[in-house]
């Protein structure tokens, strides 16, 4: 191993500096973009390229414009010097499964097999993970719930606590059938769906998928999902190929969760997106 | 019937639709229906739904007090439409509720404005006598707030996000407490691992838990569990509970969430506390006696125990020789030799002769330990409640059936 | 949502796009992940390559290694600075490997000697067979009072894995290494 | 736990039987001495005593060997006790392998006032009476033991209710005088017990008047006593008749001769009651037979009047030879009837009274010595205390509550 690690250290570092310079580009970039969006303020700015079907936002069109804006921009929330490949080799993401369990779809990302392990690649991982966390904070940004999920008994508490501090929601139990696809009779009210789930493995079972991704698919709920090498990612909108079992890789990922999060719900506190009078936090 | 008009029953008819059953779901209260049409100003509602703000703008927009516009979310309209018309039925329901009660009074030749709901009742029963051997089935005529199911209060703000974290969960009150339970837990094995630490692997806890024990208490029940909760809780649920109480109280440090653990346990009642221990009197030749009585069946005795004594048995009169089958004699030997006062308490009995032996000695048994308990210490005391002596036997005798020869016993036939 | 529940046929993105083309859904009652989504859509799966065998030019030295020498024995996991013995051999090997100094087909016994020297004798795999041959003829010669029937070499050493005697053998291993 | 205390109560004089449930239930209580025969423990009661005389000689009994046991002599068993023991009694004492009685106040009251009477008297006549299974027949046989040793002659019933009762029983119309009954087999019966009971008083005892049996047999003046039995028992068609001889002779001799004669039957009051249609002596023509009607009871009856001298009665009164309505009290008045008391008048009536606590002990210890009583918490102080509780002292009941252990 001694080769592979020394390996990955050195592209660790590569990734880390290109991270750095990236980083403050962002930064200035970001800046740039504000100060427009300050200048232009109510006028409209499009955001779009193409769809016709797709009207400009009606919900205020200051919000929207600054909405907007915030998703022109590559890094609006300074979450891709979160992490670096080294933090994810650390936290022993690479590690897959065993080659024998290894599903179809998730060979593309696996870097090779050592002795008998699937090693999952951390250069492909990271670029999915940042988008991931992306599009989650955007997603915050805009007031939309995250619900987070996971059915891992060991690190249930956890991914609970999280989600209760940052004050979105959590479902890491046993998913009764139906509460998304059948939630009016679930839930007895007109159905309420989180705007994203957050798939922090994929699997129920050993042996099954979790019901979560199909329904959340069915019901036009994007999901974001750290996939093993041994899950099926085709019905995940986002997907992270990571280790999904080991605590240490879990923690990561809840830790670069819980600060996309924060950092989105502070910046529509900034932005002044966040009118609604009710606090959602712990009631 | 026949003397009531075609206006009158159909009115009566109305009025009794509310003879439904009143299913009740969870907690939710009529004051938030009243406050967001603004009948009751009052409105002290229990629920969390005094949270959402009375939105008066049909539209689904309101200036909130920064200027801008507030989304309802359309889960939010909704539930507001449907708790409107709620109300308004229920005000429809009312208003009939109050004729038909005028009526009835006019019927019944009373005055409709003293007309209170014990009126009502005694009328219905008078004009609509039933046979039905379920009362809830009669015929009745109440405050339909009485009679409909009352509404679930929203679970969620204005802008549609649940209040819960664990919402989606279906259950998150049991699941806020499973994870409660879970990081209670985490801290005791870390505390435990500080202990280890600093006393290298000999935490002293003998002297801050000698007074953490679950013996005189134990785990609520599974309903209890369910109104604390206020969800449904499925058996399978309940029994997960337990384990994961069980486990968190097994922890040598356990004593640390005594606080936590206390919520979930109910103290066992020493009932021998609650017990009246009868005077200790004192005769005119200087011994002291205790009074008591007992019962079993249809029989009843008072007995006087005297201590100290020889031993000396007096039934009705006569000594032991009264029961001739030595099993009625043993049975009132038991409380004696339980508390060790064999041939060191006399005894007096005076009990009716009605009925059998076995009632007899039973009601003695009964009215001596009971008697014995002013001569004797708690343990012992509680020592006879745990035997059964100071419980009285609630059995009697089953009554005969119509068509057979006896209680159960089936009159002889034969086929032919 | 009224889309089709049939989550096989495209994306998200396109049913909900195909909701709105067709008038199925306004466009203000949108989702809010619509923008995002369609800004940011998922990468594209990057084609399906063959997984190939990670191995390392140290592998074939280490292969060599347990293919000739015995199993040097236990490794002391605590202390993560001290190195296996299989791995000092690598190292070495290595070494000089780089030094460029030895031929290639005389350098993995050049290490052993160089490992030799500094005390880290090494037994093959011939010597440690002779060796528990030795001793399980001495147990034998003990044992055959006793149990007369274990006398297949083969059967009687896979029997005597966890006996006394073999503990003493691995015993005498360590003596000689100190 | 709390179920088996429960169902120690159900049946808990088992207790003894069932200890090894109070040795759990005693357990928990970590082995408190209270719950009597559920000591884990069991040590053995220091109530033991001294529960035996070797005095075997009833004239030396006196108030002081009240409550001890006595052993009577083989021999004496087989010439005097066959027959008059109860056969649970007698069973009990084979078991034991000797035979042993108690010396109670009652038989050394009434064998005291025989030692001491003035035999010129018309006889004395003493009744024991008291509960079932007191030791009536018991402190009888004290007395009979008593006056055996005296060598008076002893005229005894062992159970003079088997005279008045069976339905299907052998009754003949009375050869001496008609509208009286016999009994061939009883009295033939009866008349062998005497045999065996007096064997050595009878050699010079010769009838004093001619008995004519019939036209050809009868029996002249100075005919042996022993003869006049042996016709009895050969011929039982006058066996009866040869009771009332026997009795009538002894009845006149006793004085003059000056052998003394002890009357001793028990349940005297069956010769004074009916018993009920159901179970009483049926005739040929199966009409009732009332107790007077029955030749033997006449004859018996005689000896309880006071028309003779030197000599004692010594009765018993029963329940259990009275009719199944007539049991109500066990006192000589109520069950000798108006008829009776008033024939029996006047007599000393003796109570027998259930064992005292002394003398429950010495039999308990007397049981335990003959191993009668096994179970080993039986044998404790607090055992013994619930046996003594359970059979209220009764020395029957002591018995069958023992038998069990």
């Amino acid at each position: 191993m001694s080769l592979y690690s020394r390996m990955i250290r050195w592209r660790a570092c590569q990734s880390v500096k290109s991270c750095c310079s990236l980083h403050k580009t962002a930064l200035s970039r970001a800046k740039v973009n504000l100060e427009q969006v300050a200048r232009f303020s109510g006028s409209k700015l499009v955001c779009n390229q193409q769809e016709v079907e797709a009207p400009t936002p009606m919900r205020g069109e200051e919000t929207e414009s600054v909405a907007d804006t915030a998703l022109q921009h590559d890094d609006y929330f300074g979450l891709k010097n979160l992490v670096t490949v080294r933090d994810l080799f650390e936290a022993r993401v690479h590690l897959g499964h065993n080659s024998g369990l290894r599903h179809e779809s998730m060979s593309p990302y696996i870097f090779g097999e050592r002795q008998g392990t699937d090693i999952i690649d951390l250069e492909q991982t990271l670029p999915l993970l940042q988008h991931a966390l992306d599009v989650c904070a955007h997603i915050v940004y805009r007031g939309g719930m995250v619900l987070f999920l996971s059915r891992n008994q060991q690190t249930l508490p956890w991914v609970e606590r999280m989600a209760q501090e940052v004050g979105e929601y959590s479902h890491c139990r046993p998913w009764k059938r139906g509460i998304f696809t059948n939630a009016s009779s679930i839930f007895s009210t007109l159905p309420i769906y989180p705007e994203l789930c957050v798939f922090l493995g994929t699997q129920d079972t050993v042996f099954e998928m979790h019901l979560g991704i199909v329904e959340s698919s069915k019901l036009l709920i994007p999901s974001i999902g750290v996939v093993d090498s041994n899950c099926d990612n085709s019905d995940l909108t986002y997907h992270v190929p990571g280790n999904d079992d080991t605590p240490a890789a879990i923690h990561l990922y809840l830790r670069l969760f819980r600060e996309a999060v924060t950092r989105a719900k502070a910046k529509r506190k900034e932005d002044g997106l966040s009118l609604d009078p009710v606090a959602y936090d712990e009631s | 019937m026949a003397s009531l008009s075609p206006w009158t029953r159909y009115s009566l008819c109305r009025s009794l639709r509310y003879c439904r059953s009143s299913a009740s779901s969870v907690l939710f209260s009529r004051d938030l229906l009243r406050n967001q049409n603004g009948i009751a100003g009052s409105g002290s509602s229990r629920d969390n739904c005094t949270e959402a703000p009375s939105p008066s703008s049909s539209d689904g927009k309101q200036k909130a007090s920064s200027g801008k516009a507030v989304t309802i979310s359309r889960a939010m309209r909704a539930y507001m439409e449907r708790a409107k018309a709620h109300d308004d039925m229920m005000k429809a329901e009312v208003a009939d509720y109050e004729i038909g009660k005028r009526h009835l009074a006019n019927i019944m030749g009373e005055d409709p404005d003293s007309f209170t709901q014990d009126d009502v009742n005694r009328a219905i029963e008078y004009l609509l006598p039933s046979g039905l051997f379920e009362k809830r089935a009669r015929p009745m005529m109440k405050d339909p707030y009485e009679i409909f199911p009352k509404k679930k209060a929203a679970q969620f703000g204005l802008d549609g996000r649940p209040y819960h974290w664990l919402y989606f969960t279906t259950s998150p009150n049991y699941y806020a407490l499973l994870y409660d339970i879970a990081w209670k837990m985490e801290d005791l094995k870390a505390e435990e691992d500080r202990l280890a630490e600093e006393k290298d692997g000999k935490p002293d806890r003998e002297k801050e838990s000698s007074d953490f024990t679950l013996a005189r208490s134990e785990w609520i029940t599974h309903q209890r569990l369910k109104d604390l909760l206020v969800e449904n809780v499925p058996e399978k649920e309940y029994r997960h509970f337990l384990v994961l109480m069980e486990r968190l109280a097994a922890h040598p440090l356990a004593y640390k969430m005594e606080e936590f653990i206390a919520t979930y346990r109910e103290p066992i009642a020493m009932q021998s506390q609650t017990l009246e221990v009868p005077q200790i009197e004192v005769d005119s030749d200087g011994r002291s006696f205790a009074t008591a009585s007992g019962k079993r069946k249809k029989c009843a005795a008072t007995v006087r125990v005297f201590k100290p004594g020889s031993g000396k048995v007096v039934i009705n009169g006569e000594d032991l020789q009264y029961f001739s089958n030595f099993v009625y004699r043993e049975s009132l030997l038991f409380p004696l030799s339980l508390t060790g006062l064999v041939g060191e308490v006399d005894i007096e009995a005076e009990v009716q002769a009605q009925g059998g032996p076995t009632a007899q000695a039973g009601a003695i048994r009964l009215a001596v330990s009971r008697a014995v308990t002013a001569f004797v210490d708690e343990s012992i005391r509680e020592d006879l409640r745990l035997a059964g002596m100071l419980t009285e036997d609630p059995r009697t005798k089953e009554r005969k059936k119509p068509g057979q020869e006896k209680a159960r016993k089936k009159f002889t036939w034969k086929k032919r | 949502m009224a889309g089709s529940r049939r989550e096989s046929v495209g994306s998200i993105l396109t049913r909900l796009q195909g909701l709105l083309r067709a008038g199925a859904m306004k466009a203000e009652d949108r989702p809010i992940w619509y923008d995002i989504v369609k800004a940011k859509p998922p990468k594209p799966v990057p084609p399906h390559r063959e997984v190939q065998k990670i191995l390392y030019p140290e592998d074939f030295v280490r292969a060599r290694f347990y293919k000739t020498y015995a199993d040097p024995g236990a490794t002391v996991l605590s202390n993560e600075n001290s190195k296996s013995i299989p791995q000092k051999f690598v190292d070495r090997y290595l070494e000089l490997h780089g030094k460029g100094e030895t031929e290639p087909s005389r350098l993995f016994e050049e290490t052993t000697q160089s490992l030799a020297a500094e005390g880290v004798r090494l037994i093959t795999h011939e010597e440690r067979a002779a060796a528990r041959g030795k001793s399980q003829v001495t147990n034998k010669s003990q044992a055959s009072a006793v149990t007369p029937e274990t006398t297949e070499p083969g059967t009687s050493e896979k029997v005597k894995v966890k006996s006394p005697s073999q503990k003493v053998d691995i015993k005498g291993l360590f003596d000689e290494k100190s | 736990m709390r179920e088996r205390l429960v169902r120690v109560a159900g049946g808990m004089m088992k207790s003894l039987s069932r200890t090894a449930y109070l040795c759990v239930a005693n357990d928990v209580k970590q082995g408190s001495s209270r719950c009597l025969s559920s000591v884990a423990e069991p040590k053995q009661s220091n109530l033991r005593q001294v529960f035996r005389t070797s005095e075997d000689d009833p004239r030396a009994h006196t108030l002081d060997h009240v409550g001890l046991f006595y052993k009577i002599p083989e021999t004496e068993v087989n010439s005097m006790f066959k027959g008059c023991i109860h056969p649970w009694h007698l069973r009990l004492m084979n078991t034991f392998n000797e035979h042993c009685l108690m010396v109670r106040k009652p038989s050394v009251e009434v064998n005291g006032y025989l030692k001491n009477m003035n035999f010129n008297h018309p006889v004395p006549k003493f009744v024991y009476y008291g509960r079932r299974g007191a030791g009536k027949v018991c402190s009888l046989l004290h007395t009979m033991h008593f006056c055996a040793r005296n060598d008076w002659i002893m005229v005894h019933v062992p159970w003079a209710g088997q005279w008045v009762r069976g339905w299907n029983k052998e009754v003949a119309e009375s050869t001496h005088k008609p509208g009286r009954f016999d009994l061939p087999m009883d009295a033939a019966e009866w008349l062998s017990h005497f045999r065996i009971q007096n064997q050595n008083k009878l050699k010079d005892l010769k009838t004093t008047s001619e008995y004519i049996w019939t036209k050809r047999e009868k029996a002249d003046v100075g005919t042996p006593l022993d003869e006049i039995i042996n016709f009895g028992l050969n011929r039982f068609k006058f066996s009866s008749d040869c009771v009332g001889v026997l009795l009538k002779e002894l009845r006149l001799q006793a004085a003059e001769k000056g052998f003394k004669v002890l009357v001793a039957i028990n349940s005297v009051n069956s010769f004074f009651v009916p018993w009920s249609k159901e179970n009483t002596l049926k005739n040929s023509e199966k009409k009732q037979v009332l107790p007077h009607e029955v030749s033997l009871v006449h004859n018996f009856k005689k000896m309880l009047s006071p028309t003779w001298n030197n000599g004692a009665v010594v009765c018993t009164v029963n329940e259990g030879s009275n009719d199944q309505s007539l049991r109500e009290d066990y006192t000589p008045q109520y069950l000798l009837g108006q008829e009776g008391f008033e024939w029996f008048d006047p007599f000393v009536p003796i109570l027998v009274p259930e064992y005292s606590s002394t003398e429950a002990l010495s039999c308990l210890s007397y049981y335990i010595d003959r191993n009668w009583i096994q179970n080993e918490h039986g044998r404790t102080e607090e055992g013994m205390k619930e046996i003594m509780f359970v059979s209220n002292r009764n020395p029957f009941n002591l018995y069958k509550v023992c038998s069990s252990l």
